[in-house]
């Protein structure tokens, strides 16, 4: 009784200063420490291997052509939710080969695309103005008011919205205050095609060449007189006329090219009486010739020319009038013998 | 298991050395800490009413009495009052004679507005409460005419009002409270 | 890197308020005075010298999980080290300061230099680190606080500097001014920046 | 006043008179870094009212019943920090587990709430006496965690807002990005100075 009357008072001083405070610190980091080690095993997600492989596979630029939250977003979907290999625009087929060989399965052909305008107005010098705008230099504040400061309601503003969305440096602008983009470096990402408020841009396969180069739902007088460069559609309907495979209608006064019809033969493009429709390959396309020692004169590819410039019997050898031809290469594909060969 | 015992026992570890240092550092300044406030007080309160002795009074209210260090008869009470300002409180430390007039006042803390709520700690303002007594404390915005009321700072009405009138609401309390039992007060000065 | 340079570079290079944009609440609320600025400023360095040579001794015993708890309790236990000396020994700072002092801990530069240097160099580097990035810090501190002082109250380190006819700008010392001066002072940076 | 009231007079003030950004300058770094989009200022807006409930709760039970009872008010720093990075952690392991959509959207802004001074602010706060000398209870204490919150998220919703609409905008090279930033919110800090001294 005595040692512990002594030694009582003595330890609660200690305890008090130093030893309580102690204790319950020291409980508190234990429980902590305990808890968290706890929380790390019991919630750990089970990050997939093939997550942080795929992401390494794609371009990390995250910019949301895959519609997820960012690339690690996409990774995810694609190990947890099954979502196609092929969505990543600026990766292509490579990331799509990939991430397919990381998955097991095999690629999806990927449709890759690119930006292309669809208005040939816009530059300094060339666009019609309603009003001297003088505000904040933005297509999206400028269209704001009165329906912006261009006279043609649907044709490019010119404050390059698009320019300053790109990522990938793929838009250039020219001493004209025009606009290029350069499909070398275009990743089809869509950036461009957001930032646009009057919807110019759109993204079309790589391999179509040909794109109406206008948007204007004006008739046809006044879409011409409120249009720069004059090469407005005034939906004359010459090419929906003269398209081997009917891939143009006009809607709106306006001409669109179904591109999963079109064959990018660009005959459209050569009927067009206002320059409205673009040809990128125009001036470039080669004329098909058969080689006579293979053909074997199937008719497959007379049948299937569009503008008929192919003539010739039952195995008899045939033969291309360059006149006629415009390159589509649509009998080379469909050759059974390749015996077309584009020169 | 082992692994998080491990990481508890590094957390317990890193917490029982900081804790027991910051128990070693608060036995040093505890005590300097406390001294320091006591003897803040104690110095404003001798700033109030010079050349007393203070004996602290704990009742309902928490007041001091000032005895003449020589004669020892009482020289007034000092009480502090708190009320909200523009910005937080306003502290105000305050010494009243036996006719419960105010010897001198001082704004002990605040967090008024720097140079307008500010101002209200500089005797100019303070000044003007001596020989007041509850009645006489009125803003002259809310009424009052100096130098029969306290003039409102410029721009600063509110922290103003704030230390008038929560020394006003104290001295009245303080008033009532020493009315009420003026035998306690008697006795006790009574004695050497 | 050598130990003058990691000494010099928080000071202009990478200072931690105008170029890192750290630490940003007590830049503002405690630069109404030079004193106030000067005392607030030392406090971190401490904290942060001290925290960063405990961290990089440290750094190989922390496991991962546990890295964010540990430092904080480091830091913590600096910061009230801090608390309780200045309210001991220098009263009147430790009030004007009031809960920023406490706060030290959340800082962001403290525990950003933490995690992103004391936790991967030597102790030598991390002290230079730390002094370098402290001084930085109070060097930014005062320049505002020097500003302000003077526009708004006339005086630096409470000598009057300003003629009697000067009227102070009241608005630098409250909230809006702290925000503007700031701005206009990283502006200036920027400017400087180019030029170079 | 009925409990409503009461609630009103903490709701305005704890948003309005006493903002944590404007007023009380807490919370400036994310306040200032997480404003540049509308969507991500929102995201964080939640997750700092989330946190600062929960540790405006956590840390006023463990002022009260662990370190009042044996006077070690002094250890509150790093009790508070300790139980803050402690809790942040788990939240944020147990979002990631359990609700994979919400840790995308509030999940990621947690690591930065560990070093958001409003957070350990208002638990400071909640415990440091009011004018009258008494302190909040168990209930206020987390009221006003929430409110303040939700103060917070208010004002880095409107700064957000207005980046937006500045990133339009032609300027200086040197006025871009963090200088107009604190000059807005100088601007706005002067606007909220309307709210203070009001009295309800």
């Amino acid at each position: 009784m005595l040692i512990l009357n002594i030694i009582t008072p003595l330890a609660t001083s200690m305890a008090s200063s130093i030893g309580i405070p102690v204790i319950i610190l020291g409980t508190m980091g234990l429980i902590f420490g305990l808890v968290l080690a706890f929380a790390a095993k019991v919630f750990a997600v089970k990050l997939d291997p093939r997550v942080e492989l795929i992401l390494a596979a794609l371009p990390c630029a995250n910019c949301g052509a895959c519609g997820k939250a960012g690339c690690a977003g996409y990774a995810d979907a694609i190990v947890n939710e099954g979502v196609s290999v092929s969505l990543c625009a600026p990766g292509g087929p490579d990331a799509a080969a990939k991430i397919a060989k990381i998955m097991g399965t095999d690629a999806v052909a990927m449709d890759k695309k690119v930006a292309v305008y669809h208005c040939s107005s816009g530059g300094i010098n060339n666009t019609k103005w309603k009003y001297a705008y003088q505000g904040i230099e933005s297509c999206k504040s400028a269209v704001n008011i009165a329906d912006g400061p261009n006279l043609c309601s649907w044709g490019c503003i010119g404050f390059n919205d698009c320019f300053a969305a790109c990522k990938f440096d793929a838009i250039s602008v020219d001493a004209e205050g025009m606009r290029h983009i350069d499909l070398a470096k275009c990743t089809a990402c869509g950036a461009c095609v957001a930032a646009c408020p009057r919807k110019l841009i759109t993204l079309i396969p790589i391999n179509r060449n040909v794109s109406i180069c206008c948007s204007s739902l004006g008739k046809n007088p006044v879409a011409r007189q409120i249009c720069g460069t004059e090469q407005t559609c005034i939906a004359c309907g010459l090419c929906c006329r003269k398209c081997p495979v009917q891939a143009i209608t006009i809607e709106n006064n306006l001409a669109v090219i179904d591109y999963t019809k079109c064959i990018d033969c660009g005959l459209c493009a050569t009927v067009c009486p206002t320059k409205a429709i673009v040809d990128l390959k125009a001036g470039m396309r080669k004329k098909a010739e058969i080689e006579a020692e293979k053909c074997i004169g199937c008719t497959i590819c007379a049948k299937i020319c569009p503008t008929k410039a192919i003539t010739g019997e039952v195995k008899q050898v045939h033969t291309v009038d360059k006149e006629t031809c415009i390159g589509c290469e649509q009998c080379v594909v469909k050759c059974p013998k390749q015996a077309i060969k584009m020169l | 298991m082992k692994t998080y015992l491990q990481l508890g026992l590094i957390l317990l570890a890193f917490c029982v050395v900081a804790t027991a240092l910051l128990a070693y550092v608060n036995t040093l300044t505890k005590p300097k800490i406390e001294a320091l406030a006591i003897e803040e007080a104690q110095k404003a309160r001798e700033g109030l009413i010079p050349n007393a002795t203070f004996e602290e009074v704990n009742g309902a209210l928490t007041y001091y009495i000032a005895r003449d260090k020589t004669t020892n008869e009482i020289m007034g009470y000092t009480f502090t009052a708190a009320k909200n300002g523009y910005n937080g409180t306003v502290k105000t430390m305050a010494a009243i004679d036996k006719t419960f007039k105010l010897i001198n006042i001082q704004v002990i803390s605040q967090t008024e507005t720097p140079g307008l709520g500010t101002n209200s700690t500089k005797p100019a303002f303070t000044d003007q409460f001596k020989g007041k007594n509850a009645e006489q404390l009125v803003v002259d915005k809310d009424g009052g005419v100096p130098p029969n009321a306290i003039k409102a700072l410029t721009g600063a009405t509110i922290t103003s009002r704030a230390v008038t009138s929560s020394l006003k609401e104290q001295i009245l309390l303080l008033q009532q409270d020493l009315q009420s039992n003026p035998d306690a007060v008697a006795t006790k000065g009574g004695k050497p | 890197m050598s130990f003058v340079s990691e000494l010099t570079k928080g000071i202009i290079k990478e200072n931690p308020i105008f170029v890192i944009v750290l630490g940003m609440c007590p830049t503002l609320a405690t630069s109404t005075s030079v004193n106030n600025a000067l005392g607030m400023g030392l406090a971190a360095t401490f904290v942060l010298v001290c925290s960063n040579i405990f961290i990089s001794l440290i750094k190989n015993i922390t496991p991962d999980k546990i890295r964010i708890p540990v430092y904080v309790v480091v830091i913590a236990a600096f910061v009230s080290i801090v608390d309780m000396s200045m309210a001991a020994y220098v009263p009147a700072l430790h009030k004007s300061l009031g809960i920023f002092i406490p706060l030290i801990v959340v800082n962001c530069i403290i525990l950003g230099r933490a995690e992103a240097f004391a936790n991967k160099n030597n102790v030598l580097n991390s002290i230079a680190d730390g002094i370098g990035m402290g001084l930085g810090f109070t060097l930014a501190l005062t320049v505002v606080a020097t500003i302000r002082e003077i526009l708004g109250n006339g005086t630096w380190l409470n000598f009057k500097i300003m003629p009697s006819t000067y009227d102070p700008m009241l608005i630098t010392l409250l909230a809006p001014g702290a925000f503007i001066t700031l701005g206009f002072l990283m502006a200036l940076m920027n400017i400087l920046k180019e030029k170079k | 006043m009925g409990f409503f009231g009461q609630f009103f007079v903490l709701a305005i003030s704890a948003i309005f008179i006493q903002n944590f950004v404007l007023a009380r300058f807490l919370g400036l770094c994310p306040y200032l870094g997480v404003s540049k989009k509308l969507d991500s200022a929102f995201g964080m807006g939640m997750a700092v009212i989330f946190v600062m409930t929960l540790a405006s709760a956590f840390c006023y039970l463990i002022f009260q019943y662990l370190l009042v009872p044996y006077h070690l008010e002094y250890l509150q720093t790093l009790a508070f920090i300790l139980t803050i990075a402690a809790l942040v952690q788990f939240v944020e392991m147990v979002i990631q587990k359990n609700s994979p959509a919400l840790y995308k959207s509030l999940g990621v802004y947690l690591p930065l709430i560990t070093t958001n001074c409003a957070v350990l602010g208002v638990a400071i706060l909640n415990i440091t006496p009011l004018g009258d000398g008494s302190r909040y209870n168990f209930i206020w204490s987390v009221l006003n965690g929430f409110l303040s919150g939700v103060g917070f998220t208010f004002v880095l919703l409107a700064m957000a807002g207005i980046r937006e609409r500045l990133e339009m905008v032609e300027m200086p090279k040197s006025m871009r990005g963090m200088p107009i930033a604190l000059i807005l919110a100088g601007i706005m800090a002067l606007a909220f100075y309307g709210f203070m001294g009001m009295k309800i």
